[in-house]
This record gives structure tokens, sequence and C-alpha cells, in this order.
């Protein structure tokens, strides 16, 4: 006898979308939103939460951010959560260190009305009202094998550097890659490898030179996490494959720009962060509000473009950015 | 007592001394079983991955070493003292920081490494004089400035980073660069290693250090500055923390608030798996230096193989416990063969005397 | 031979009226003392009178709470050990203070190596030298070896060498003798009239009063941590100065009790340790008190602890009352009714940082318990009732061990292992450090442990004391049984040749 | 006097205080603090330092430690997700679990006492061989479907009270890790292993045996406690409860546990626990920046340290002054004749 993983039936994975939305409720002042990012002080989490903090302010909301000092402290950020429903924060915007783990302190929190967003790194759909993503998972694996391929002349090895093993986002980005991969005309393009770094500055350095030598004839690595593709910037400039291994991914304009400079990179990709904690922040004002609930198909208007919820509740920042010699100067983030 | 006892040595002329020089070579042993423990390690990856000892691999394998030769050499003479340092990771986060600070668009990189090394040095004078004067556990001392330090560099820091766009030309260029295979990084670590040994076995007050750390009560009544020899050996491992943190922004050219995170389980496993031992008083800084070797080069050994990254972890420890076990079991059976040895001398002494 | 009178040359190390206490514990009250060059003064009293305590205070280890330190008459205030060495005062602490972990050379010359250019230690002159201090003293220890794993009696040595190589104007040994055996105690006591002559002055302690006779020239005799007496040994007796030290008369020393033995209890059969003993086969029965005796080195310690198994023996046998033991089992040697006083006090018979209490309780772990918990009534009150017994001295049953004096240390030992009630009893160097009042007390406490049926296996350094006790007397030499005499044969003579070998077995 | 003077500042006793002191101060003056609802989060986000505490106080007072029991509760968690995820039922999968971390322990347990290694190396080892293994095993997936009833229990409270419903059975282990520690042969035996293995050994105490049981039972506690882990926040990850073993260790050291062997009690390290994550939860409501509240835990392991030091000069001191006020000693008596 016992329970077993058939007897329990899957919960509702649709998102926690309560009540009926007033798209035409005024937007309310004096909210206090919480953005409890996977790690403070991290510099890409401090430029998305600066984002969120700036519309608040143009919203006539208060800001406040709290958060673990470690990414891989789950328990902490749980923690975290409980302190805002404690505080009677208004909504909170949560990037999750683990789909699962804050799912029950967040139900707790949306039970005593306050309404969640994430942004980022989504947890499961009925633990928050809304999620916001940075770009699209297609787009952006897509996209980066695109920017590879061509690099490569549509020829060759190519191996993928990520973060962690268990990281959602990246695996949800790999996946495309892969069906990417899958068309036609990357036939000679040769996916050899899935490394992971870690987002620790020494292992994906390390995992950049186990891959480099264990293919001598890699022709391109692709990133998708900004600490992986600067430790993978800053071995390939500093050894004698530079300028001959191609490296694209995902990386902030700031960190790159030396390696864009001095021919390591020729082209990476990026969304705003800022423009993610913009977004962030003015849906879960628009939550509070009661301008949306959350339900697939509500639209509202943050800032001067328009959103339309998709299914699950996931809300799309837009295309990234492609960033390279001719206009990286021209960003600073 | 009034016992009439012959007054001539007693005939115990035991042949000279090769059972105990068969026990140095015992102690000599333990870097001896590490280092052919390494070289099997290297084989066997070059024989699966001919690029695995290119120039370039040979210099990555130095590179990667150095920080934590560094900081393990650093580590050992704390240890070796019965003592013990858990604060060298954030000592070098912050320094680096520091460094990067201080060259951020333009500075000379000779002031960037002295500027961290002297920040390390206060740091560990700071760990050394609540160890030596209020004479408290040294592990909890430190696990406490561990977490002030890293706190204080949080704070200081917030979210800001130094990238390699930050810096010099020539630091980064330094930190890639050397002679052939050899990176300058690494002539830095080993000059400091060969210096520390020399030191330590050469020099009275480095013999003190292991003195101390074998019998504190002992040391003191033998008049040794039991404080002082403690306070250098933190300042020293402060000092060699923080000159790693400049290497490290050399190397990698990224520092951000979490640098260094989590180094110190790193830097006492290379102490350990090269045999010093934590109750003080034995073990080597070359013992400790093949350790951070073994330790690092497992990480490049294993990705150069193939071997899936899930399983990296698995295997590290593994190999780590296997290392430690493989020193434990072969210093144990020279000591029963030596034990054998010296019986059996003694047995021929006794049939020597029958006869006579 | 010189007698310094008081208006004769000032000491060249005094105390005047200097007291010092631990806590609620007086140590020394207004002592005094006076060492002249060219001469070996003694100090004599019971167990925990204040003696290392007194040594400590000279050595600058302890600052006194009042009185003066006087170095050739003028007052000093030593601020550590080091003051005191660098005044010229060399010590050999009661307890070994060794580095394991190091060289004998190096232990000997720690601080002090000889240098070659730039401060650098010259490592073949401090061998050299360690070298020919072992000769001096003639014993074969090498200078390379590492201190740990030397026997209590090596370290001795060690210790001894250490504080003659200073070449000190004073030297001040505390129980240097207690771990040793006739011949090395003959060969210290020659260097030691060898410093006298030149002119050095020697402070002495030993709780075996012949070798005071021997040695000394003057005693000071401490009592309860106050000064009693000064005076020449020349013209006293032995009694004289115990009456000093005890306030009272003494019993007889060696108390013996005839006892018709019983049944074997303890029966050691082709006993071999590879490359430490070979070959031992002995029996003891109830009622028999049997002496193991042999030259440091013997392998006697080596034989009790297999037997009891602390180590393990490579090939023979060990039956208690029929029963045979498992190899490597205190345990079960315990459960069996053994019971093993060890050598080294510190490190193997207490736990230093344990209260007195506690370690008495130790060994009735499976008997002070009640459904399975520990019932601290019966364990305190079985504690103290051997305290009691075996006359401890201390503040409180809750003080740590650390804080007792040497002697009664020794006493606590025995009391935890007396405690057991066993049926065999293996005691190594039992009266090491105990002085004369309770050295008749545990020999009294032996025999009538004996006469109660208990067969008594006694390890001991102390010839008188194997030849006043014994029954039978075992010899070891070199890991090997080579004679087993009876009482009525036991000499000096007779147990010295088997254990140097001289006589066939 | 003196007696009850250093029963005084018996650092555990200390740390208990300071821990009633911090829960009064934060009822009366923190908002939010002392509603049933946070209570119940505190004490729920603090189970899994204290379970693992418990067994954690044994080990080190016997002189031993184990860092692999965070990497023990990721494994025993990620190995509940597998076999959850392969259909067996919850009612056979957390026996297996908990075997597993006896075998976890057995390991760590063998390598130190048959091996003779420091227990220091090697569980460092197994931190990283158990947290690898863990990763083999469930590599990416996060299991997270329990069923309700157990995760309820995990995360719920005892009707509205403030006390979560795993706080009860947390109570009984902690009365057995008391009893164990503090009233039992084998608690005693292992105040001496910690303060002297070979003085152990020839008082006939089992040194080795006692010390595996403890790697054993370390073992299980953490594979109970990464089984909670993983139903408390209902997610079963191979890297769950990382670094928990660095929070295990600071709490214990807090609450006076000598790292040496051989001192310490079970009440201090219970203490120590809850007091760092009273202090963390206070903190937290009180808009303390994580960064401030490393630095706070910093500070106070190193007052944790030197505070019994600096009462012990004091209480020496005292002791001094009065030994030199009192009456000057007597003239020495004369030897008997
Ligand atoms: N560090 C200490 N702390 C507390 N009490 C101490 C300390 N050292 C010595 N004592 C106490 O001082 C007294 C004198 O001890 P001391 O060691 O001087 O005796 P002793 O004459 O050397 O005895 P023994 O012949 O046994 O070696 C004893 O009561 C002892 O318990
Ligand atoms: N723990 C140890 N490790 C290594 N060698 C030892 C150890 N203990 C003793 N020895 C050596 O073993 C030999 C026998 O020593 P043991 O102590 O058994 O002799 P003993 O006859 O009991 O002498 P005594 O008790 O007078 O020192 C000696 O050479 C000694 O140096
Ligand atoms: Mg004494
Ligand atoms: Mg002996």
């Amino acid at each position: 006898g016992g329970t077993t993983k058939s007897d329990v039936k899957s919960g509702s994975s649709s998102n926690a979308a309560a009540g009926t939305a007033d798209p035409n409720a005024a937007t309310k002042k004096g909210l206090t939103v919480g953005f409890l990012p996977k790690q403070v002080n991290n510099p890409y989490f401090t430029s998305a939460d600066k984002g969120g903090e700036a519309a608040l302010k143009e919203l006539g909301s208060s800001y406040k951010e709290v958060g673990p000092s470690s990414a891989t402290d789950t328990s902490g950020q749980v923690s975290y959560v409980n302190t805002l429903t404690q505080q009677q924060v208004d909504a909170m915007a949560v990037s999750a260190q683990d789909p699962g783990a804050l799912c029950t302190a967040l139900k707790q929190a949306m039970s005593n009305g306050i309404k969640v967003v994430t942004y980022d790194s989504d947890t499961t759909a009925d633990c928050r009202n809304a999620f916001i993503s940075q770009a699209s998972a297609e787009d952006l694996g897509r996209t980066e094998v695109q920017l590879l391929a061509k690099q490569i002349g549509y020829k060759g090895q190519i191996a993928i550097l990520s973060a962690a093993q268990t990281a959602t986002n990246q695996n949800t980005w790999i996946d495309y890659m892969k069906k990417e991969l899958a068309l036609p005309k990357y036939k000679d393009v040769k996916l050899v490898k899935v490394a992971y770094g870690n987002d620790d500055a020494q292992q994906s350095f390390q995992q950049t030179q186990g891959l480099l030598q264990e293919y001598p004839n890699l022709k391109g690595i692709i990133s998708p996490t900004t600490v992986g593709i600067k430790a993978a910037a800053q071995y390939l400039s500093g050894s004698k494959y530079k300028g001959k291994v191609e490296l694209t991914g995902l990386g902030t304009p700031n960190d790159m720009r030396k390696y864009v400079k001095n021919g390591t990179v020729s082209a990476f990709e990026l969304w705003d962060p800022a423009k993610l904690g913009d977004l962030a922040a003015r849906t879960a004002v628009a939550l509070a509000s009661g301008q949306i609930t959350g339900k697939e198909g509500e639209t509202f208007k943050a800032g001067s473009t328009s959103y339309t919820i998709g299914k699950d509740g996931v809300i799309s920042l837009g295309k990234p950015t492609v960033f390279n010699a001719s206009n990286i100067d021209s960003f600073n983030f | 007592m009034t016992v009439t006892t012959p007054n001539e040595a007693p005939v115990t002329e035991v042949p000279a001394s090769s059972g105990t020089r068969l026990v140095d070579r015992v102690f000599k042993m333990r870097e001896l079983a590490i280092l052919i423990v390494f070289l099997a390690m290297i084989g066997v990856t070059q024989a699966g991955n001919s690029q695995f000892l290119s120039e370039q691999g040979v210099k990555d394998l130095l590179l990667n070493a150095t920080i934590l030769v560094l900081v393990a050499t650093g580590q050992s003479l704390v240890v070796i003292t019965r003592n013990v340092d858990l604060s060298v990771g954030s000592t070098l986060g912050i320094s680096a920081f520091a460094a990067g600070t201080y060259l951020h668009g333009g500075g000379n990189p000779v002031v960037a490494i002295v500027l961290a090394v002297l920040l390390g040095i206060g740091f560990g004078l700071l760990n050394g004089l609540l160890v030596s004067l209020g004479q408290v556990p040294a592990l909890v001392v430190t696990l406490g400035t561990l977490y002030i330090i890293r706190g204080i560099d949080s704070i200081w820091v917030g979210s800001r980073q130094i990238t390699a766009a930050d810096l010099p030309g020539s630091f980064v260029d330094f930190g890639s660069g050397g002679l052939g295979a050899v990176p300058y990084l690494a002539l830095i670590a080993l000059a400091v290693l060969v210096g520390t040994a020399y030191y330590l076995k050469h020099f009275g007050s480095g013999r003190e250090l292991y003195a101390l750390g074998s019998n504190p009560e002992a040391a003191r009544l033998a008049g040794i500055a039991v404080r002082k020899r403690i306070l250098v050996a933190y300042t020293f491992c402060g000092a060699l923390a923080g000159l790693a943190g400049a290497m490290y922004l050399a190397r990698f050219g990224n520092v951000d608030s979490s640098t260094g995170n989590g180094y110190e389980l790193t830097v006492v496993s290379a102490v350990v798996v090269g045999g010093v031992v934590f109750t003080g008083g034995s073990g080597s800084v070359y013992g400790a230096a093949l350790g951070a070797l073994l330790l690092t080069s497992i990480n490049s050994v294993l990705p150069a193989l193939g071997v899936s990254s899930v399983w990296v972890l698995a295997i590290n420890g593994v190999l780590l416990l296997l290392a430690i076990a493989v020193d434990r079991i072969v210093a144990q059976r020279v000591a029963a063969a030596l034990k054998k040895k010296s019986a059996f001398e003694k047995s021929a002494v006794q049939k020597g005397e029958a006869r006579a | 031979m010189t007698h310094p009178s008081d208006t004769g040359p000032a000491p060249v190390l005094a105390l005047r009226d200097v007291a010092k206490s631990f806590g609620a514990v007086r140590a020394l009250r207004g002592v005094s003392l006076e060492l002249f060059a060219g001469e070996v003064h003694a100090l004599a009293g019971e167990n925990g009178a204040g003696k290392s305590t007194l040594i400590k205070t000279l050595a600058g280890v302890h600052r006194p709470d009042a009185g003066q330190v006087l170095l050739d008459g003028e007052p000093v205030q030593f601020h550590g050990p080091g003051d005191a060495r660098d005044a010229g005062i060399a010590v050999i602490y009661q307890e070994p203070t060794l580095f394991p972990d190091l060289s004998i050379a190096e232990n000997i010359y720690m601080g002090r190596q000889p240098r070659r250019a730039f401060g650098r230690i010259d490592h073949k002159a401090t061998r050299d030298a360690t070298a020919a201090l072992m000769k001096r003293l003639g014993v074969d220890l090498d200078p390379d070896r590492p201190a740990s794993g030397l026997s209590i009696a090596d370290q001795q040595i060690v210790e001894i060498a250490k504080a003659l190589s200073f070449d000190a104007r004073v030297l001040i040994m505390d129980e240097p003798t207690a771990a040793l055996t006739g011949s090395e105690v003959a060969r210290l006591f020659g260097v030691v009239r060898t410093l006298r002559e030149q002119g050095a002055a020697v402070l002495f302690i030993s709780h075996r009063l012949e070798e005071i006779f021997e040695i000394c020239q003057r005693v000071t005799t401490l009592r309860d941590g106050a000064w009693i007496a000064s005076e020449l040994l020349d013209g006293m007796s032995e009694d004289d100065l115990v009456r000093r030290m005890v306030g009272r008369d003494l019993d007889e020393l060696y108390p013996k009790q005839e006892v018709e033995p019983g049944d074997v209890a303890l029966s050691v059969r082709r006993l071999t340790r590879e490359g430490v003993f070979t070959d031992i086969s002995f029996e003891v029965r109830r009622g028999e008190i049997v002496g193991l005796a042999g030259l440091v080195g013997a392998g006697r310690t080596e034989v009790a602890r297999a037997v009891f198994g602390v180590d393990r023996w490579d090939a023979g046998e060990v039956e208690i009352d029929g029963r045979t033991l498992t190899n490597g089992a205190p345990s079960t040697a315990m459960a069996a009714g053994l019971a093993l006083v060890p050598e080294d006090r510190r490190a193997q018979g207490l736990v230093m940082d344990m209260s007195i209490e506690r370690n008495i309780g130790l060994t009735g772990l499976r008997t002070t318990v009640r459904a399975g918990l520990m019932d601290r009534g019966a364990e305190r009150s079985r504690s103290l009732d051997w305290a009691v017994k075996l006359q401890v001295k201390y503040a409180r049953i809750a003080d740590t061990v650390s804080t007792l004096s040497g002697g009664n240390q020794q006493k606590v030992v025995l009391a935890k292992w007396l405690a057991t009630g066993p049926k065999v009893l293996i005691v190594d160097e039992p009266t090491r450090g105990i002085d004369v009042g309770t050295k008749a007390e545990v020999h009294r406490l032996l025999s009538q442990l004996a006469a109660d049926g208990v067969a008594v296996l006694m390890i001991s350094s102390d010839l008188p004391e194997i030849l006043g006790m014994a029954d039978r007397v075992l010899v070891m030499h070199e890991g090997r049984l080579t004679a087993e005499i009876p009482r009525s044969e036991a000499t000096e003579e007779t147990v010295m040749a088997a254990a140097t070998g001289r006589a066939a077995a | 006097m003196p007696e009850s003077l250093t029963r005084a500042v018996r650092w555990d006793t200390v740390v208990g205080a300071l821990l009633v002191v911090l829960l009064l101060l934060s009822f009366s003056t923190v908002d939010g603090f002392g509603n049933s609802l946070n209570l119940s989060f505190l004490i729920g986000n603090t189970l899994p330092v204290a379970l693992i505490a418990l067994p954690m106080t044994l080990l080190v007072v016997s002189g031993e430690i184990d860092l692999s029991v965070a990497s023990t509760a990721g494994l025993s968690g990620a190995v509940m997700g597998k076999l959850w995820n392969a259909g067996l039922p919850i009612e056979q999968i957390i026996p297996l679990c908990l075997l597993l971390g006896v075998v976890c322990g057995l390991v760590n347990g063998l390598l130190v006492t048959r091996l003779g290694l420091p227990s220091l190396a090697v569980t460092i080892g197994t931190l990283a061989a158990y947290r690898g293994i863990a990763q083999i095993v469930l590599g990416s997936d996060a299991v997270t479907d329990f069923p309700t009833q157990y995760l309820d229990f995990a995360a719920g409270r005892l009707g509205n009270s403030f006390l979560p419903q795993a706080f009860l059975p947390f109570l009984v282990l902690l009365a057995i890790a008391v009893v164990v520690l503090h009233a039992t042969p084998f608690g005693r035996s292992l105040f001496a292993i910690g303060a002297s293995e070979e003085a152990a050994r020839f008082a006939g105490i089992r040194v080795k045996r006692n010390k595996l049981i403890l790697f054993v039972a370390t073992g299980f506690m953490a594979s109970l406690t990464g089984i909670f882990w993983a139903l408390h926040y209902a997610s079963a990850r191979y890297d769950n409860a990382t670094g928990l073993e660095l929070s295990v260790v600071a709490s214990v050291l807090l609450g006076g546990i000598d790292f040496d062997g051989g001192k310490g009690t079970l009440g201090g390290a219970i203490a120590g626990v809850f007091l760092l994550g009273a202090l963390q939860n206070v903190m937290s409501l009180l808009n303390v920046s994580a960064q401030s509240q490393i630095v706070v835990t910093g500070v106070l392991l190193v007052v944790s340290v030197l505070g019994p030091r600096v009462a012990r000069q004091i209480s020496v001191a005292r002791a001094g002054r009065r030994a030199a006020s009192a009456p000057v000693s007597q003239a020495p008596p004369t030897p008997a004749a």
C-alpha cells in the first residue's frame, strides 16, 4: 500500500489568479513593493532592482529590497518571503532560487493578501500571480545558436557552458538551442557537450579549459550565463585560443566590453535588467491595484508599452539586445 | 639507592641509525605518496587526451594551482602551530577587491599588490591578536572573522564589481602571461613556497612554530614567545591570502563581493591532503602545496577526460578520500615494515650476544 | 666538600618568605630556601606539600603572591620561564615537557640551536652535541629519533640531557629519577657530582629517600605548603627525615603479608608481539604478588598493555580464571576482572580535564548505573570512598585532576582501578612519584588485596619495592622473560644479573 | 561562593540567558515578531539546524566532527525525489532514505575509526562525494509533488498555535539526546573520549565503537533532516541544504561546545541554534541587511569565546584579591621532634 506518485493528482498548474480584474481601476499610490532577488549584491539583480525602484518612485509607491547574500541559500530566501509577509508589504517581486521551495511561503503570503510577481526565475505557476520573463525562452535559445553559427560559418563543433545543472531557465534555453540546432541549416554544426560552471568564476574557467582540451577542434562556445561568459572570455583572452574559438551567450555590456574590444568576443546578447525590474514593479502595482489578476489574455499598460499576459500568467519582456563592437559603447549596465 | 650496577654503558650499541633514517624517509614518503598520486593522475589523463600536457595545458594546470598554493602555504604555517585560519577566503576576496579598486582606471600594479598584501596583513594581525592574546579557540574566532570580513566586504563592495576592462592591460597580461609554459604567477608562488619551506627548516623561529604546535605548554616552559610566534604565523597567513587576492584579480580579472566565498574548505582540504596534521607540530609546506596542486588538478583532469560535469563533484570527493586513505595506508605499511626491521635487528643483536 | 654557613657566601638562588595560592589552595606559605654553589640541596615533602610549586616559582613559571626570589642576593622578577633560563637556571619539571613531533636533538636545543651564517640553524652541530650528551649520560638514544613513542624513562633522560645542555649555574630537578632504574640513576648521579664539583647549585626532589642521602648535602622539608626545616643531611637518619615530612613515625615500608597462593588467576601463554616482546609465559595465582623487573625498555609495559588489551598481540593466549581473553579488547578484560594501573598517568591513567570524581567514576560506568542511566549518587560515593581510602589530597572532589600534585594524581589512578574490585590487578610503576608515607599505604593496600585473594602483577623499576613486596620475581630482558626467581632467592644481584642478560634463564 | 560564581559564568547559561533576553525584547519591541505565524516560521526554519545540532553536539564532545551532514541531507532528499518519481510509495521511501543516511554515517565512521583518518578531512571528502552522488541521482530535477498530508505535516502548525507540527517530534529527539549525553554511561564515555582518547581506551571504553555509533547517528539525523527539508520546502533538489553544515557548526560553537572535545552541554548547543535563528529573524524584521547580519553573526561568535575568557579572568582576579586579603600566613610550625 502506501502513497505513491500516482496517488497524488498533480496540483493545478495554472497560476494563482483570483477575483476579477478591473482594467480601469485607478493605480494605487503609497503601496510598498518588496523586491527579493536570488542574491543581494549580485550586479545583475542590483540593476534589475534599481529599475524596479525607479518605476515605483514614478508610480508614487515605495520600494524595499531584502534577500540572502548567497544564491544557493534557499532557506534564507524562504525566510525573507516570510519576513516580507510579516511586514505586510502590498506586493513582492521574487526571483526564485528554487521553483518549489518558496511555494509554501509564497502561498502564505498570497493568502495574506499580498500580490506575488516572480521575475527572472519563476516558481511553479500556482505559487505566484504573474511571472515576468526576461525574454521568451525560445527567442533566447534560438538567437544564441544563430549568433554563434554565423560566427563560425555554420560549420564545426560547439559546446555550451551553463551555470548550475538545476538552473531552470538555463535548461529551458538549452532545450531551445537544441531544437534550433536540429534545423537543416545547422547540419554541419555539432553540439559536443554541455558543461556546468555553477556560476562560479573558477569553475567556469576550468570547465572552459577542459572543453578546449577535450575538443581541440572546438569552434565555438555558448554560455547563457553572465558569470560563465565572463570567465570563459577571460580564459580565452589570456590563452592561445583567443580569436580562434568564438564565444557568445548572455553577458552584460560592462562585463564584456573589454573582450569585445580585444577581439575575443564578437557578439553576445542580453535584455536590459533594469527594464525587467521596471516591468516587475509595474506588474506588481497593477496587481495590487486590481487592474489585473494574472489571467491569460488580460492586458495592462506599463509605462508607454502595453503588455498582454500569456499562458500561466507569464509576461514577456521582449526580444533581447545583441551587443557587438559597433554598439557596445552606447550601453552602460 | 645502593644498587650495584655495572658502570659501563649498556651493550646495546645498535647499528647506526638506519632505522631512524627510515623514519625520516617515511615523513618524506607522505609527500612522495601525494606526488605519485598526482603524477599517476596526470599520466592517465595525458594518455586519454594528448592535448592535456600541451604548453597551454601545463600553463593552465600551474595557473590553476597558483592561488591555492599561496593560501595553503600560509594556512599550513598556522595549522603547524595547532591553530587554523578559516577567514582566508574572506581576506582573499576583500584584498582582491581593494587592489582592483585601486587599479580601477589605472594605478601602479606593484602598489596594488602591496596594498592587497597589507590588507591581508591587517586581517592576519586581527586574527592573530584575537587568538593569541585572547587564548581562545582559533576555529571559533576565525569562523567569526570569516563572517565579519565577509560582511564588511559585502557592505563595502555592494553590487559593484571589478572586471578586466577596469584593469590596466599590463596587469591582466601579467596574470595570464609567463615564461614559456611557466606562468609568472606560478613563479611567484614557487618563490614564496621555497622561501617559506627554507625558513621553517633552517631558522630558529621556524622550528619554534613546530615546537609550539607540538606541545604548547612545553613551548611556554622552554621560553618560546608563544603569542608572538602565533601572531607572526597568522600575519604571514593573512599576507599570503592578500597576495593571493591580488593574484586572483590578475588571473580572473573579475572580482565582486562573493569572491573567495567558501574558499576556506578548499584550503583546508589542500592542507590536510598535503599531510599537515591538524593537531599541530608536523607537516610541511611542500606537502600542502602538493595537496593544492592535486586538488586543483582534479578539477582540470575530469573535464579534460570528458567526464560529464554531473560526475565531477562526486569523483572529486572520492578522489580526496582516496588520497588521504592511500597516504594513511602507505604510512601504516611503512611503519609496520620499520617495526619488523627493528625487531629483526634486535633479535640479531640478541643472537649475537647469546653466541658471545 | 664545603658546608656553607649562614655567614658564608651569598646563595646563588634563594626564596624568601614566598607564598603562592591557587584559588583556595595555599600551595606555599612563607617558604624560604637557599641554594649554594657546589651543593646539592634536597627538597622533601609529602605529595602536595608544594615542592613542584616551589620549583615553578624559582623557574619563573609562577609569580609568587608574596615574598621574593633572590638571584645572587639581589631580588629579581622572572616574567616567564625564559627569564629564569637566561639567568642560568635549568629546570627538569616533574612531568616531561617534550615536543612529540620533533627529534630528540631539536627537543634538547629548541630555541638555542647552534647557528651558522645568517642565523641559520646548524643541524649537524645540534645532532653532534646531542649525541655527545647522550654519551655522557650513557644512553643509546638516536638524536634524530622523534620524541613521540619514547617510553617515560627515555623521556626523562631527554629532559635530563636538555637540562645538562644548558651548563647552568643552577640545576633544578623535580623527581628526575622517578621513572629510572638503578643504572640510569647511577649514571645521572655521576653527572650531578661532576656538576657540583664544577660549582653548580643543584636542587633535587625525590621520593626515594636513599637517593637523597646518596647525593645531597642539605635538605629543606615542606609540609602542607609550609616550611618545616632546612638542615644538613649529615648525621640525619631516614627516620628523622620522614618525621619532618610526615610529622609522625612511619610504619614499615614493605608490610608484606604471607599468603598461601590459591588457584591460577592470570595465565599468559607464549604471548608475542612482533618487535616488542617474544614468547612470554607466566602465571599469577590468587593471593600472590608477582614482581616484573627489568631495565628500562625491557618491554614490561608492553606486555602489560597487551594483556589488558590496549595493544593487540600477534600470537599467544591470555586467560583470566580459565576464561580466554579477546585480543585487543580492554572492555572484555575488565569484565573478566582485570585491572591495569598504567605507567603514564597523565596520558593513560587520567583524563586531565575531568574532575577527580568522574575520573574515578570512569571505570564504574557499568556498575554505577540504574535503569540504564548514571546513578550519580552511587558514582559520587564510590569515588569519595576510594579517594579517602587512598588519602588523595584535594580541595573538592569536583576539581579537575590537573590541579592535583603529581603524587596525588597517581593516587587517583590507583583509586580508579581499585574501585573496580579486580580479580587480577596489574600495576605498572604503582608508586612512581608517591611519597614515602603513602607508598607504605599503597604497599599495605596491595598486600591486603593479595590477602583477599586478588592476583597482583607488579611492574616496578624500584628494585627494593619489588624485592620487598613480591612473592616471585619475573625478569625481562630485551623483550624476553629471562628469569623467574622465588622470593627466597631474589636479591639485587640475582635480579640485576637476569635483567642485564648476564644470567642464563 | 566561588562555585556559584564559576557556575554563573558558564557560557551555555549565558547563551540561554541571551536567548531569553532577545525573545523578551523582541516580543515587546519588534513589530510582527510575536505573532504565531512569525514564530512558527522562525522555529520551522531553525529546525533543520537544530535537528543536526543534536548528534553533532555529541560528536564534537567526543572530539570529532562531521562536515558532510548537509550533503547527506541533500542526498537523502535527492534519493527521496528520485524514488518518488519512480513511483515508490512514500511510506517505503522514507525508511529507505533513513537507511541511506545510516550508510553515509557508517562510511564516515569506518573511515575515521578503522583507518584512523582525521574526521575533518574525511568529512570534507564525503561532503563533496555525497553531494556529487546526489547530483548524479537527481540531476537537474526538482521534485515537488509529494503527498499533501506529508507536506502539511512538515510545514503546518499545531492548530493555530505558533508551534510547527514537527516541533513535537523534535522535542522528543532533544530529550533523548540530552538523556544520552548527560545521563547515560555512553554519554559520560563521550566526554572522556573527547578529553583524552588514550585515557578513555585505558579505562576500557570502546572508543572506536562509540565513535562509530555517533557517526551513524549523525548520518541518520542528517538524512531525517534532509527528508524534513524536502517536505518542509516541498522541493527535493540535489542542492538542498547546501551550506547547512556551517550554520550547524557556528550554532554549536556559539553554544559553548569546545571543538577540542570533552566539553559542552546540549542545552548550550540548542540555545546557540535558536539564538542565531531568532537573531536572524529579528534582524530581518528590523530591515537589517543580509550583509550586516553576517557581521553580527561573526561578532557574536568572537564574543562567544572571548566572553567566557574575560569572565574567567575577572573571577580569577577576584579570587586572587580574596586570597591576598586573607590573614597573613602564620610562622612556619617547628618541626615535630
Ligand atoms: N595549577 C594548579 N591549580 C590548582 N592547584 C594547584 C595547581 N598546581 C598545584 N596545585 C596544588 O598545590 C598543592 C601543591 O602542589 P605541588 O604540585 O607543588 O605538590 P608536590 O609537593 O610537588 O607534590 P608531589 O610530590 O605529589 O609532586 C597541591 O595541593 C596541588 O593540588
Ligand atoms: N608508544 C610507543 N611507541 C613506540 N615505541 C615505544 C612506545 N612505548 C615504548 N616504546 C619502546 O618500546 C620499548 C619497550 O618499552 P617499555 O615501556 O615496554 O619498557 P619497560 O620495560 O616497561 O620500561 P619502562 O617502563 O621502565 O620504561 C622501548 O624501547 C620503548 O622506547
Ligand atoms: Mg611535584
Ligand atoms: Mg614501563
